[in-house]
């Protein structure tokens, strides 16, 4: 399954292990693992993802359909959780397997900078001082527009 | 027609989905933004901006200036924050 | 220990899990696995790598030391094997350990393109044709060359 | 001064390292090259084009107009395909 929804915690390294089983053609791998960070400025204890599923699901198999046929993919995958996670736990993780890195490399961040602004995932963070949605980065709109042709 | 609301906008609204019947004169999202936004203080207040607001139909996400005739679900957000 | 040249296999995902023990202040991980690539039009039955281990670990060393200063990582780490090595097995492992994605993505990238070019590593091909020297592309040193200041 | 070699050069001169004693008037990389080309016919063909030869002295690559004085192991070798 090329898109994965899920609640619970992922492996990052069985996932990736798990992708790379069938690498014929195939030249370079990369795995983008993204964290819950807590800075020592900005301790988070908690993140709440929220999501909408039916949403999420359609944008990101378009995403992956968009990379593979963009960068020459030989396959993709995301997984993404949503619901309650801990600080460092993983939230997120992008695989892209290509006939060479720089194919791999420009899906991995593609998919990643879609993934920011275009799936529907929102996140909420837990600190000392009470809890507050985090606010969309004007960062990611760039590094996503950096796609459009 | 069935309305879905998440993050933000589900905590001010106190409300994570509705059924409306909108009237006829509501022909695209921003019409629809504009008229959930006229019938309460509340609705008022969390659709005080509608440019914060991104829409989807179904399982498009879609502009403001959309039609939303033969819509079934609608769901209407903050700008996305994930990965 | 941040540079590995080994003659064995190594396992791509067991290789992340460990290197994403330690956390502390990370928001992105990324992993690149370059693996042994078998086309249809070019099957390549068998890959031997010749290393001169002193250079390499000396340049891998130094590839660490300027990505992590350029790019502020938190950590990273580079295995390259030697010796023989058959179809579809890894090669290469980077990985790089930041607080958000675009240096980790832009970091992993600068490693593989300055170890294709910089790090004393030759590959020889095993075909049904016989054996040869693989030769340096031009591709690479373009690659390397952008990060030139 | 020990020189080392790798991959195809290696194998050109079906030698792995040796220990030289360049003449005073060798200083460079680019001399040391071309005092070992003139050896004899295995490394005239082996050195025949010295632009693909890379050079490091201990543990740092040299350019072809680095001065080898005080070297102890000189390194030469094909561009690199690793990774």
């Amino acid at each position: 399954m090329a898109v994965r929804l899920m609640i619970g915690r992922f492996d990052p390294g069985a996932e990736t292990n798990a992708f790379l089983i069938e690498t014929a053609g195939a030249g370079a791998a990369v795995t983008f693992t993204g964290l819950v960070r807590s800075d020592p400025d900005h301790p988070v204890s908690r993140l709440t993802l929220e999501c909408y599923p039916e949403l999420a699901e359609a944008q990101l198999a378009r995403a992956l359909a968009e990379a593979t046929a963009r960068f020459g993919l030989i396959r993709a995958e995301v997984i993404h959780r949503h619901g309650p996670l801990d600080s460092g736990e993983p939230i997120v993780q992008v695989m892209t397997l290509a006939p060479h890195r720089a194919a791999a490399f420009a899906a991995a961040e593609f998919l990643m900078d879609y993934l920011k602004t275009d799936a529907p995932f929102w996140k909420k963070e837990q600190t000392a001082d009470g809890e507050h949605w985090v606010e969309a980065k004007d960062a990611d709109d760039a590094a996503r527009a950096r796609w459009q042709t | 027609m069935k309305i879905r609301y998440f993050a933000w906008l589900r905590e001010r609204l106190d409300l994570a989905e509705e059924e409306v019947s909108p009237p006829l004169s509501v022909l695209t999202i921003a019409d629809l933004i504009g008229w959930l936004k006229s019938r309460d203080a509340v609705a008022e207040a969390a659709f005080s901006n509608p440019r914060l607001i991104k829409a989807a139909i179904g399982t498009e996400i879609v502009a403001h200036s959309a039609p939303i005739a033969g819509a079934t679900v609608i769901a209407l957000f903050p700008p996305m924050t994930g990965g």
